[in-house]
């Protein structure tokens, strides 16, 4: 146990650090994205600031900063200008319960890689997220603008439905490893069954419904194709950021980043066993490699995100509805009680 | 024990009878319909032939247990049938005569709408007076009582489109409730002071209580109310106002109910019940003065009448006088004998007089009818013997009970032979009047059946016919009955027969101490007094037919009263009906119904109006205005609780 | 003391937005007002330990339950309350009432020491033992519940739901 | 060391809010939320009571309230829903007559 002014700095560093690197990942997943959408699509992406368009983020950063933070007339500004603000606080902030290795041991004391392990994590993420819809929504209503409004209710409707499939799939996790604790969930995971194969939750835990069930949930979430819905730009405009500009709309983008890294953080975590993975070496990469592995993982995951998005079509909003309801929520419930039956007889 | 005759059957088959007219006459033929209740009828006729068969093997009373009907601490009532020879008479006359009116009506009825509602009813009446007869305690017997009241007024009341024959039915039943209301008393003394109904219970019971002689005792209370009963149903002074107005029923109800059934249930209560009577002389005493009178006030009346049922049903209520009268001195077995012999010749003229009627294409009036001797020979004939028997000319059945009667009134006290012979002459007198004014002399009818009063329908009479086989049959049966009945009471057997039922009382013993001398003088004259009812009546309707009306002309003032039969319906509406009208109305309706219960309801409602009038303004309908009293009354509970709490 | 500092910061923000809900006109700001006040109650509950009923209140009223309002204040498009005066009786014997018997119940409170005190996180509500609790001492209560639920998802459905007929025409407004 | 009676003061104080916004709110969404605040309020009673008796059941009942808040939320958001079709207004002062 750490006395509580060595456990308050490590916490700042901690947070300082997971925040700069957070948000270095987010300018360079849209970096990856713009890149491998490019080259599915049979061009190039960014290429000239930097090597292979490296610096683009950096780029779009400064542009962002830079540009009139235009606010419309008629808007309702507190809340045009706190939306943003929810969205990004609420999308950043969930990384707080993440564990991405390990702990690690620096000046004696034995550091998690965790800003801090909540015996609730998976629940503050939950939560974290479902506050996360007053940013959408608050945002489309406060605009004042039909598409903005439309884009907002759309938004506000589609996260609250897939919140409910997306909490139904991880039950089935939590069942198999009994906790809500991240790295309690993590530890599960560890060894191998029949020889080879890893103890993840998506293959030993039988999790692999719950898996397709949470991928779907998780690209309605953060309104991502093919459910972008709410900024659907061929109906809204920019669905609830349009009326948005310079360092406003980059809060958005952010936030919408931001979620899919966390997102796909607990996916990791979830199900694909998080950090853990061969470890050999001396003992610095003993204790790099888990964290590499967790990268690994989620940049897998983040890769199928960007793949998704360059391949299927969007979804009808009524589709979307009763894909969700009618499909997702029976199958997700379906899931559960098979789970709940197989812990039972194992038990 | 004797074997089980199954005696339950013999009223169940005319209600299964009942049962299946009323549910599905109305899809069957008449044919069917007809077949049906006679079927029935005849089957439970022919059973208590079976009864009659096998009587002399059995165990007297003979009971049959049925089911138990109340249970309740010590009091026990059971569906019970109780057999002896009383009953054994009774269920002869009723299945036995029934039967025959039952094939008579047929044809009688042959043209009437609702012809399985007829049916259904008579059938029911059977099921009803046969519970009554066989009854084995006096809540069974009371079931039967009331049943043959239902259907006495749902025959009445058969023309129901009619009117005064719904009137007559109301009438009917209301006047029996009087009656029905002094039985019941007398079954709750009985219960009371018995604990039991069952008739061997009760008779014991009261044969070990002392003879009252004096005074107004248990007995004698019981007596008098089972008296009020019976005045009721057997029509008696001064309930006897219901029967004349029953005549509005079919002629085949009039004959089977008003004459010779259902009206003889008091007759045969009493004799039931002579126990109590035996017990209770100041009772009898009643019961025969009031038979005595009914005998002679109804008789003269009757003698006015040109109503040809009115007349009858003013004979009816004599003759029923005279078997109470019977009753009342104790001569039980003459007022059954003579119940029986009536029904033969009662029914009888009631029939022949249906058959008139049928004749002349439904006129009642005698005054319109004269001559139709030659037109319905056979019914002629048949009424004829009824009168002869009636009149009690021997050796006709009326008069070896009449005889009887008057014998056994004469012993016990001679003024009630008086006014017997008085009332037999007059008898005598206005059934051979109505003979005569009916068959002799000359055919006073219109010559075609116009103003049909009961809705025969009309089947063009050119001149009066006789009736069909399916009616003269059982006219021609009954006229031997009437002939020949009364034989068998001949040397006393009937009343040997019904010795043990009856075997209680010493009064009955007198009859053998009579002189055979005085039984002859006193038969003599009273064959004589009906042979001048006889030369009277042919003197004044054949011989001299103008004189009748000079002699109510002179007669004045009596003559009319006995017209409207003594004003007794116009005292009772004065006396009873006017004063209960308008008492109902000024008092009950207007002051208690109207005043104090719509009044008490109408207030209440008004005044609740007239509060939410005020409490309304309170219900604004706003939502906040509700939560602002549910605000108040929540911090005045926890005031008060506080309050509560520091106190 | 920490807790006694952290229970008066986050009862202070949660009566502030409880009269800041009272105070706003515009529904959408007293339901962001409502918001924080469960956000801070949520961290109340987390003093007292109970830390999965925090979480839940999270969730459930800050994620779902309030969601739905402001989503039904956007469907509706609901504007600036309007100052009608409806009812006396809410403001004369209503609000004087509340504040009574409020003061009347702190009072009582301030005045009887046998309720105690309670030290920080002083009976944690883990989620395992809060489940072993509802799912044993709690089950009837627990399905009796999710019928209560499963009726509730019925009727509204069937309230919100428009029918066709139902529709007035154009013109016909009463 | 927190006295258990503030908390329930928090409590009340919520429940009092929860009960004059009810009193001086006119749209019925308002009025809407402030029934979830007095719900809130007896909520809080509930966690604070189950801290002073040491068990969890008052803990437990605060799940049900919420369950039955979430019911009633839908229920009643539906309800405003069809109200507001009818009467285009969320003014409860002129919602005041059960027909039309």
């Amino acid at each position: 146990m750490l006395s509580l002014p060595v456990f308050l700095f490590a916490s700042l560093i901690k947070t300082v650090l997971v925040l700069f690197i957070l948000l270095t990942a987010v300018a360079y997943t849209v970096w990856l994205e713009r890149k491998v959408v490019g080259h599915m699509q049979n061009r190039w992406g960014p290429t000239r600031v930097g090597p292979f368009g490296l610096l683009q983020p950096l780029a779009d950063g400064a542009k962002f900063l830079l540009k009139e933070d235009l606010t419309p007339p008629h808007v309702y500004k507190p809340l045009f200008i706190a939306a943003p603000m929810i969205a990004v606080v609420c999308a950043l902030s969930s990384i707080a319960v993440v564990p991405f290795g390990t702990s690690l041991p620096i000046f004696g004391h034995n550091i998690p890689m965790q800003i801090t392990d909540v015996n609730t994590g998976v629940l503050v993420i939950l939560g974290i997220t479902s506050v996360g819809v007053y940013g959408v929504a608050l945002a489309g209503w406060s605009s004042n603008s039909k598409y903005s409004l439309l884009g907002g209710l759309r938004a506000s409707a589609q996260m609250v439905s897939y919140e409910i499939c997306l909490g139904l799939s991880l039950v089935g996790v939590l069942i198999v490893s009994g906790s809500f604790s991240l790295s309690e969930i993590v530890k599960a995971q560890g060894g191998l069954f029949w020889g080879f194969l890893p103890k993840w939750n998506i293959l030993y835990g039988g999790q692999f419904i719950a898996f397709f069930i949470y991928l779907m949930a998780a690209y309605a979430e953060t309104n991502r194709i093919p459910f972008d819905l709410p900024e659907a730009e061929t109906e809204l405009v920019a669905g609830y950021h349009t009326e948005y500009s310079a360092m406003k709309f980059a809060m958005f983008f952010m936030a919408e980043y931001a979620n899919m890294i966390t997102v796909a953080c607990l996916a990791t975590l979830l199900f694909l066993g998080g950090w853990h993975g061969p470890v050999f070496g001396p003992p610095l990469l003993q204790a790099l490699l888990p964290t590499f592995w967790f990268v690994a993982k989620v940049f897998v995951f983040l890769f199928i995100y960007i793949w998704v998005r360059g391949t299927l079509p969007r979804f009808r909003y009524d589709q979307l509805m009763a894909f969700g309801w009618k499909f997702l929520f029976p199958l997700a419930i379906a899931n559960l009680v098979v789970t709940a039956l197989i812990v039972a007889y194992r038990a | 024990m004797t074997p089980s005759l199954h005696l339950w059957l013999i009223p169940v088959l005319p209600l299964v009878g009942a049962a299946i007219n009323g549910f599905f006459g109305r899809r069957l033929t008449r044919q069917a319909v007809g077949a049906v209740a006679l079927t029935f009828c005849g089957a439970a006729f022919a059973m208590v032939l079976y009864v009659a068969v096998r009587f002399a093997s059995l165990g007297l009373p003979h009971t049959e247990f049925l089911a138990h009907w109340i249970r309740s601490g010590d009091f026990f009532v059971n569906f019970e049938f109780y057999l002896d020879q009383l009953t054994l008479v009774m269920l002869l006359v009723v299945t036995g005569v029934g039967f025959l009116i039952h094939i008579y009506s047929v044809g009688y009825m042959s043209e009437e709408g609702g012809f399985y509602r007829f049916f259904s009813y008579l059938n029911l009446f059977m099921f009803f007076m046969l519970t009554l007869v066989l009854a084995g305690n006096y809540l069974q017997m009371f079931i039967g009582w009331e049943g043959v009241g239902l259907a006495s007024y749902l025959l009445i009341g058969f023309w129901f489109t009619k009117d005064s024959a719904a009137s007559a039915g109301k009438k009917a039943f209301i006047v029996n409730r009087i009656g029905d209301f002094g039985f019941l008393i007398a079954l709750f003394l009985m219960i009371k002071h018995f604990g039991s109904l069952d008739f061997g219970q009760v008779f014991a019971a009261a044969s070990h209580l002392s003879v009252e002689t004096v005074g107004f005792g248990l007995l004698t209370s019981i007596g008098l109310l089972l008296m009020v009963g019976a005045a009721g149903k057997s029509a008696q002074v001064p309930l006897y106002v219901w029967l004349p107005d029953a005549m509005e029923g079919p002629t085949p109800v009039s004959a089977l109910i008003h004459a010779a059934t259902m009206v003889t249930a008091g007759v045969y209560m009493v004799a039931r019940s002579h126990v109590i009577f035996d017990h209770a002389p100041n009772a009898l005493t009643v019961v025969a003065i009031v038979g005595t009178l009914t005998a002679l006030f109804a008789a003269t009346i009757g003698v006015a009448q040109t109503d040809i049922k009115k007349v009858l049903a003013y004979s009816t209520i004599s003759q029923l006088g005279y078997m109470f009268m019977a009753c009342g001195v104790a001569a039980y077995s003459a007022g059954i004998f003579h119940l029986m012999t009536h029904a033969f010749f009662k029914g009888l003229l009631f029939l022949a007089a249906g058959s008139v009627i049928h004749a002349v294409g439904g006129e009642q009036d005698m005054r319109k009818m004269g001559g139709l001797r030659q037109f319905v020979p056979v019914t002629y004939l048949t009424m004829g013997i009824a009168t002869l028997a009636i009149a009690g000319i021997p050796p006709f059945a009326g008069f070896f009970s009449k005889d009887e009667i008057l014998f056994r009134a004469y012993q016990a006290n001679p003024v009630y032979w008086v006014i017997g012979l008085f009332t037999a002459f007059l008898t005598s007198f206005y059934m051979f009047r109505l003979l005569f004014m009916t068959f002799y002399g000359d055919y006073r009818g219109a010559a075609d059946g116009h103003d049909d009063p009961h809705g025969h329908a009309n089947h063009g009479h050119g001149s009066p016919h006789e009736s069909p086989t399916i009616m003269l049959v059982p006219l021609m049966i009954l006229a031997l009955l009437s002939l020949g009945g009364g034989w068998i009471g001949i040397g006393g057997r009937f009343e040997r027969f019904l010795g043990p039922v009856f075997a209680s009382g010493d009064l009955s013993e007198r009859a053998a101490e009579a002189s055979h001398v005085l039984e002859h003088s006193l038969m003599a004259m009273s064959v004589a007094t009906a042979g001048l009812g006889w030369y009277v009546a042919w003197l004044l309707y054949v011989k001299r037919p103008l004189l009748p009306q000079r002699i109510a002309d002179s007669l004045g003032g009596f003559y009319e009263a006995v017209v409207h039969k003594y004003y007794i319906d116009e005292l009772y509406a004065t006396l009873f009906v006017k004063p209960l009208v308008e008492g109902s109305t000024s008092i009950l309706w207007h002051g208690v119904d109207q005043g104090v219960i719509d009044a008490a309801v109408n207030d209440t409602a008004h005044g609740a109006t007239h509060v939410s009038e005020a409490a309304r303004h309170m219900q604004s309908g706003n939502l906040r205005s509700y939560a602002g009293w549910i605000a108040a009354g929540g911090a005045a509970v926890i005031a008060y609780m506080i309050w509560m709490g520091v106190r | 003391m920490l807790h006694l500092v952290l229970f008066l910061v986050f009862g202070a923000i949660c009566v502030a937005g409880a009269i800041n809900l009272l105070a706003q006109t515009h529904p959408i700001s007293s339901a962001l007002s409502l918001v924080v006040v469960m956000a801070s109650l949520a961290v109340e509950y987390l003093l007292l330990g109970a830390e999965f009923v925090a979480v839940v209140q999270v969730i459930v009223y800050a994620g779902a339950v309030m969601v739905l309002f402001v989503f039904v204040i956007m469907l509706l498009n609901a504007g600036e309350e309007e100052r009608t005066k409806g009812s006396r009786v809410a403001m004369i014997l209503g609000v004087p009432g509340v504040l009574a018997g409020g003061l009347l119940v702190a009072w009582v409170l301030l005045k009887r020491s046998e309720t105690g005190s309670v030290t920080l996180g002083s009976l944690p509500g883990y989620p395992k033992t809060i489940g072993n609790l509802l799912f044993h001492d709690f089950l009837l209560p627990f399905e009796v519940t999710s019928i209560l639920v499963l009726i509730a998802i019925m009727g509204a459905v069937v309230l919100a739901s428009r029918p066709e007929a139902q529709i007035p025409p154009p013109g016909k407004e009463s | 060391m927190v006295p258990v009676s503030y908390y329930l003061i928090l409590s009340g104080v919520l429940f009092a809010c929860g009960v004059i916004g009810f009193l001086i709110k006119r749209n019925i969404i308002t009025i809407f939320m402030s029934i979830e605040l007095m719900l809130n309020g007896v909520n809080l009673a509930f966690v604070a009571f189950a801290a002073q008796w040491q068990h969890l059941s008052g803990q437990v009942f605060v799940f049900f309230v919420m369950v039955v808040a979430a019911a009633e939320t839908a229920v009643g958001l539906a309800i405003i829903i069809a109200v507001y079709r009818t009467r285009e207004t969320l003014n409860v002062d002129q919602v005041n007559l059960l027909k039309l």
